[in-house]
């Protein structure tokens, strides 16, 4: 569709003369009843701007108008902390980590314009939420990516894969910002919906918070970064056109490119800014871009902001205003800056060869005004745009299917029936594509820039030093399992979150808080909305029992192909305080003679396991029980043992069980390990069974006494299954596989898939 | 008096500051030099860090290699100062004609982040006294674009005169002909290689190896000792 | 043996970051009076077999589906003379 | 104004891993007869003012000094009709 460029200009007066003018409401994906509430709001019908704006920033992508009501709860059930130094509803959460250091850390997703176009759509993934992070004041330290891709064996994840890997690395090596962690899952149900969720974490001083928020009458908005061009203009060119047809218009998928070097020049600049302490508020540009940064910016402040946005710098100097207010243009960010302060804000951009421009000021009153080549084409209160969106409770319903489902019991599969195939499905089992190794992915991604990496993949957590005098760290890992979630979307995000948290104790740090990313299907089918309300509240809960706050996350619906959802697929990042780095905990058994305890309780559970998909494609039954004041109990001994060197290894059990842990830890270290079936365990459900709440460790002889009197007094569960030895993984009594066949089979399998 | 080494930053430098921490652990003063400034504050010896300046865009090192700051580091380079490209570093050494050769994209046209091991072929140079001739060590490597080519008379040439500096052992990471991992001039106070000294120098950090800081006490070493 | 090239150029509304710094750079080079780069890809496929109709057909669905990412760039396929 | 485009390809004698990719991926994308492919970059140059005989020295200049590297790279210059 064409822009018809000598269309009238639909100014605010003639849009109070013109009631009854027809609008492109429907297509621009609002509802009558919504469109009906902008025209009571304005006491007349929108102009053509304003109708931009209500429509993208009340669409589900920006409103979260069918998850607000259940999003709700992660304030509702808040714990106690005094660690939250800005809870969600800003860019992103603050956490305070000691020593005078914050720390703030976002999770979202990119899915469907990675789909479209792998690379981009992951590099501005990384890009967008690496200025959310920016915009808080923070300096990014590392990023993180959880994905999930279709079947591995799949033509489609051959296009897919390789070409999210290296737009999530292409944009984060060039930024500057290590790659620290994330997820590599391959389901069928990501077909045609693969998941690009994308996390940064930033660090800065208590005092050097910022917000998003345009106060002080006089202060002028500089919109800086890079011009506005015309991509991912999600409905524009709906209202660019006076007629429609009976179908409508396709909507053009919003894919931008990302430039990677604007952005480091972004974060450079932007950072020598906030040291010279020159702006009085600030937003990154994301969705919805500038309709979002002005109203957002305005509606947290006192309200009124004039622009003019004939000055927006373009790159195409034939954008409609309407598309100006739309474009989702990457590598842009909005500051309130004082009066006296403008001459040295550009001066700095400048500088760093970023394009600043004054586009406005704030005002006394409360509207917001934007201007057009002198004439009023937006006059809205702020807060109407960006926080009075609607709210639906749409209706939800546990599916028909889920008992049938939770009672296809995954106990009753057949169990291998001699050691010989007991090895044999080891051996399967670490070479299986989501238990391999992920080094193919990983590889690609620069893990030590910033000379701060302490920890990075594949160990449980990533784990940065933000203080080079003090040793004080972070650590943060990501974890969700939708065949878990599937089974029991309430015990399932739990899960996620236990497994965050297990992986950041492993590592020897304290889990503070969390952020969260919930990816599921279409909001209008009952079945998922049950999905999405029990994981909310199983995260909500969990939260609550762990201490650990939700300090902001994402929401990404309708992931689904025809009438399939994906998997619901809660994804929860844990970050973690180490006050020394010195005693992380890496999960690398190296040292020959070391004893390898397992704590924790083991039980027959095999719903949604790794060895249930792998071993027989099976997914049913019920997911692994949940006990969080046992993951709590089991982090406190995992910290206290770092902390006191009663370990020097530790490594949390998770999809694959125990024997999945030990090989992962034995090859990381190069040494083998002799284990034995502690009593009262079959072989099988040693090896294979995936109860929460446990880890494996290694201690040294001189520590054994301490450790097991130290988990002994705390009522924690750990039996001596084995000491690290040798050059092969030897099960006593069952079998034995020599560390090269182990790992021919757990590094070779990615690589010979997309080769 | 300290020697003062001096470390580039241009618009997309991504290991400055990491630079400047390994500067400073081998003992030396770290001086930050700004591309657009010709002017090198009198410091004894430059570092042209990693990164992606300007992006990559066109050629790793192609638009960084017209700044201001160059022309005087290729004017000083020339007059003997001690001069260290690191990866995106030397890719600028290269595009700057002080250093023969050329960059291309890896072979297997990924980027790779991997721990990578070297042999040290000569201590001769302004930036490898400390090692021993022959001497192996394993310090980061991470780059798309560090496939090292140069015309077969180039590469005998640099063979003939030690002037190869440093080998890729264990797997060649990105088809570099003849393992080079890095060289040298023929005077040997100017050094690019791929991999990433200034990453090896703390025990905790990285690859929890120190084996990249005897290149900045290679160079304080001689500077103290001129 | 003939050679057909497939020119993959970004569509004319998608960024273009290489073409642009390209074009930053080229003053400071002391090269005046270009208003405007873009960069793109060029392909030299050497074609087994006659450049006719039908070849140049294939040749197009390839660079459609495979050479271009048509959602941000567009192709050129071109008979080298 | 005019459109000037300069082509540039690696030498025959470097080694193409991106154009040898594409190749290798036709067979399985179900395309044949495609005996050879290498990859390389196109500018296109909007020129300011007249395109006669100095502007494309100067143009080609600036190819040989920076679009190119001539220690790996051959570049074509054409003024587009
Ligand atoms: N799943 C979630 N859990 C907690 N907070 C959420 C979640 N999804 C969104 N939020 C919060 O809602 C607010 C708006 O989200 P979003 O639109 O993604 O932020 P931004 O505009 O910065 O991109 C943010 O503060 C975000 O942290
Ligand atoms: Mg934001």
């Amino acid at each position: 569709m064409t822009l018809d460029a000598v269309r009238h200009l639909d100014t605010v007066t003639h849009a109070a003369e013109t009631p009854e003018a027809g609008q492109p409401w429907k297509e621009l994906g609002l509802k009558e009843d919504e469109y009906a509430r902008i025209r009571e709001i304005l006491g007349r019908r929108p102009t053509g701007a304003e109708l931009a704006m209500y429509s993208v920033m009340w669409s589900e992508h920006c409103s979260y108008k069918s998850s607000k009501v259940h999003l709700k709860q992660f304030g509702e059930k808040a714990p106690q902390t005094d660690a939250l130094l800005v809870g969600i509803g800003e860019n992103a959460g603050v956490v305070d980590v000691g020593q005078g250091y914050a720390v703030t850390f976002k999770i979202e997703s990119h899915n469907h314009p990675s789909y479209i176009e792998p690379y981009q759509g992951a590099a501005t993934g990384v890009g967008g939420i690496v200025r959310d992070i920016l915009a808080m004041g923070a300096r990014p330290v590392a990023v993180m990516d959880p994905l999930r891709f279709g079947a591995a064996d799949h033509p489609d994840t051959r296009r897919v894969l390789p070409g999210i890997v290296s737009g999530v690395g292409g944009y984060g090596n060039c930024l500057g910002l290590p790659n620290i962690g994330g997820e590599v899952v391959f389901d069928p149900c990501y077909q045609g919906n693969p998941l690009v969720n994308a996390l940064c974490v930033g660090v800065m001083k208590h005092e050097d918070i910022h917000l998003a928020q345009a106060s002080g009458p006089g202060n002028k908005v500089i919109l800086y970064g890079a011009r506005t061009g015309g991509d991912g203009i999600g409905g524009v060119s709906v209202l660019a056109s006076e007629t429609f047809d009976a179908t409508g218009p396709s909507r053009r998928p919003a894919v931008q490119v990302g430039d990677p070097f604007q952005e480091k020049l972004l974060i450079e600049c932007t950072l020598e800014i906030f040291r010279e302490q020159l702006v009085a508020g600030i937003q990154d540009l994301g969705g919805a871009g500038l309709s979002c940064a002005t109203s957002e910016l305005a509606s947290a402040g006192s309200g009124g902001m004039r622009v003019e946005l004939d000055t927006v710098p373009l790159r195409d100097a034939t954008l409609s205003p309407e598309e100006i207010l739309m474009s989702e243009s990457q590598e842009r960010m909005c500051a309130i800056v004082e009066p006296d302060k403008v001459e040295r804000f550009l001066a700095i951009c400048e500088k760093w060869d970023v394009i600043a421009t004054v586009i406005g000021e704030v005002t006394e009153g409360s509207q917001l005004e934007i201007f057009w080549h002198g004439e009023q084409i937006v006059d809205v209160p702020p807060r109407s745009v960006a926080h009075d969106g609607p709210t639906y409770h749409r209706p939800y319903a546990r599916p028909q299917w889920q008992d049938a489902l939770q009672a296809d019991d995954a106990g009753k599969l057949p169990r291998p029936g001699t050691s010989a195939e007991l090895r044999e499905q080891v051996l399967k089992l670490v070479g299986s594509p989501n238990q391999a190794s992920k080094a193919w992915v990983t590889d690609q991604y620069d893990r030590f820039v910033q000379g701060n990496t302490v920890l990075a993949q594949p160990e449980d957590s990533g784990m940065i030093r933000i203080d080079e005098e003090t040793d004080l760290g972070v650590a943060i890992a990501t974890d969700g399992n939708g065949r878990f979630a599937k089974l029991d979307p309430y015990t399932g995000a739990q899960l996620a979150l236990a497994e965050a948290y297990r992986n950041v104790a492993a590592s020897g740090a304290k889990p503070l808080a969390i952020s969260d990313c919930l990816n599921f299907g279409s909001p209008e089918d009952p079945a998922v909305m049950w999905q999405f309300a029990e994981a909310t509240r199983g995260l909500a809960d969990g939260c609550l029992q762990l201490g650990t706050p939700v300090t902001g996350g994402n929401v990404s619906l309708y992931n689904q192909t025809g009438d399939v959802a994906i998997h619901p697929t809660p994804v929860v990042a844990v970050l973690g305080v180490i006050d020394d780095v010195n005693r992380r905990t890496p999960m690398a058994f190296k040292d020959e003679g070391h004893l390898i305890y397992l704590l924790g309780d083991t039980r027959e559970e095999f719903g949604g396991s790794a060895w249930s998909q792998v071993v027989h494609d099976h997914l049913g039954g019920l997911p692994p029980a949940v006990d969080l004041d046992r993951e709590r109990l089991l982090g406190e001994i995992l910290i206290s043992a770092s902390r006191d060197g009663m370990i020097d290894a530790a490594h949390d059990l998770s999809d694959g069980g125990l024997v999945q842990a030990v090989t992962e830890s034995c090859l990381r270290g190069g040494h083998g390990a002799r284990l034995v079936v502690p009593d009262g365990l079959d072989a099988f459900t040693f090896l294979f069974s995936e109860s929460a709440g446990r880890a494996v460790v290694a201690v040294p002889r001189s520590e054994e006494l301490r450790f097991t009197d130290m988990c002994g007094a705390r009522g924690l569960p750990a039996a001596r299954i084995g000491v690290i030895d040798g050059d092969e993984i030897d099960v006593q009594g069952e079998f034995s596989i020599p560390l090269g066949e182990l790992r021919a089979a757990h590094e070779g399998t990615i690589p010979a898939l997309l080769a | 008096m300290t020697a003062r080494v001096g470390v580039v930053t241009f618009p997309g430098t991504l290991d400055d500051r990491d630079t400047q921490r390994a500067v400073r652990v081998a003992g030396a003063e770290a001086v930050p030099l700004w591309h657009r400034d010709k002017d090198l504050q009198q410091v004894d010896a430059v570092v042209l860090p990693g990164g992606f300046s300007y992006g990559d865009y066109l050629r790793a090192g192609a638009i960084s290699r017209f700044s201001p700051v160059m022309e005087t580091i290729i004017e000083q380079a020339k007059a003997g100062m001690p001069v260290l490209g690191i990866c995106n570093g030397f890719q600028v050494l290269t595009e700057s004609h002080l250093l023969p050769g050329a960059m291309l994209r890896n072979d297997h046209l990924h980027f790779v982040c991997r721990d990578q091991k070297l042999r040290v072929e000569t201590s001769a140079t302004a930036w490898t006294s400390q090692y021993a001739d022959g001497q192996e060590i394993s310090i980061p490597l991470k780059n798309i674009d560090g496939r090292y080519t140069a015309a077969e008379r180039v590469l005998d040439e640099l063979e003939a005169e030690g002037r190869v500096v440093f080998r890729y052992l264990d797997g060649n990471p990105n088809g570099s002909l003849r393992d080079i991992a890095g060289i040298s001039n023929a005077a040997g106070n100017v050094v690019g290689l791929m991999p990433h000294p200034e990453h090896a120098v703390e025990p905790l950090i990285g690859t929890g190896r120190t084996d990249g800081l005897g290149f900045f006490t290679s160079v304080l070493k001689k500077l103290v000792s001129a | 043996m003939a050679r057909v090239v497939v020119d993959v150029m970004l569509k004319p509304e998608i960024l273009d970051p290489q073409g642009q710094a390209v074009q930053r750079a080229l003053p400071r080079l002391g090269f005046d009076g270009i208003s405007d780069v873009r960069q793109g890809k060029r392909f030299e496929l050497e074609v087994e077999g006659p450049v006719d109709d039908a070849a140049l057909a294939r040749i197009r669905e390839m660079a459609e589906t495979f050479l271009a990412n048509t959602v941000i760039e567009d192709f050129a396929v071109k008979v080298e003379s």
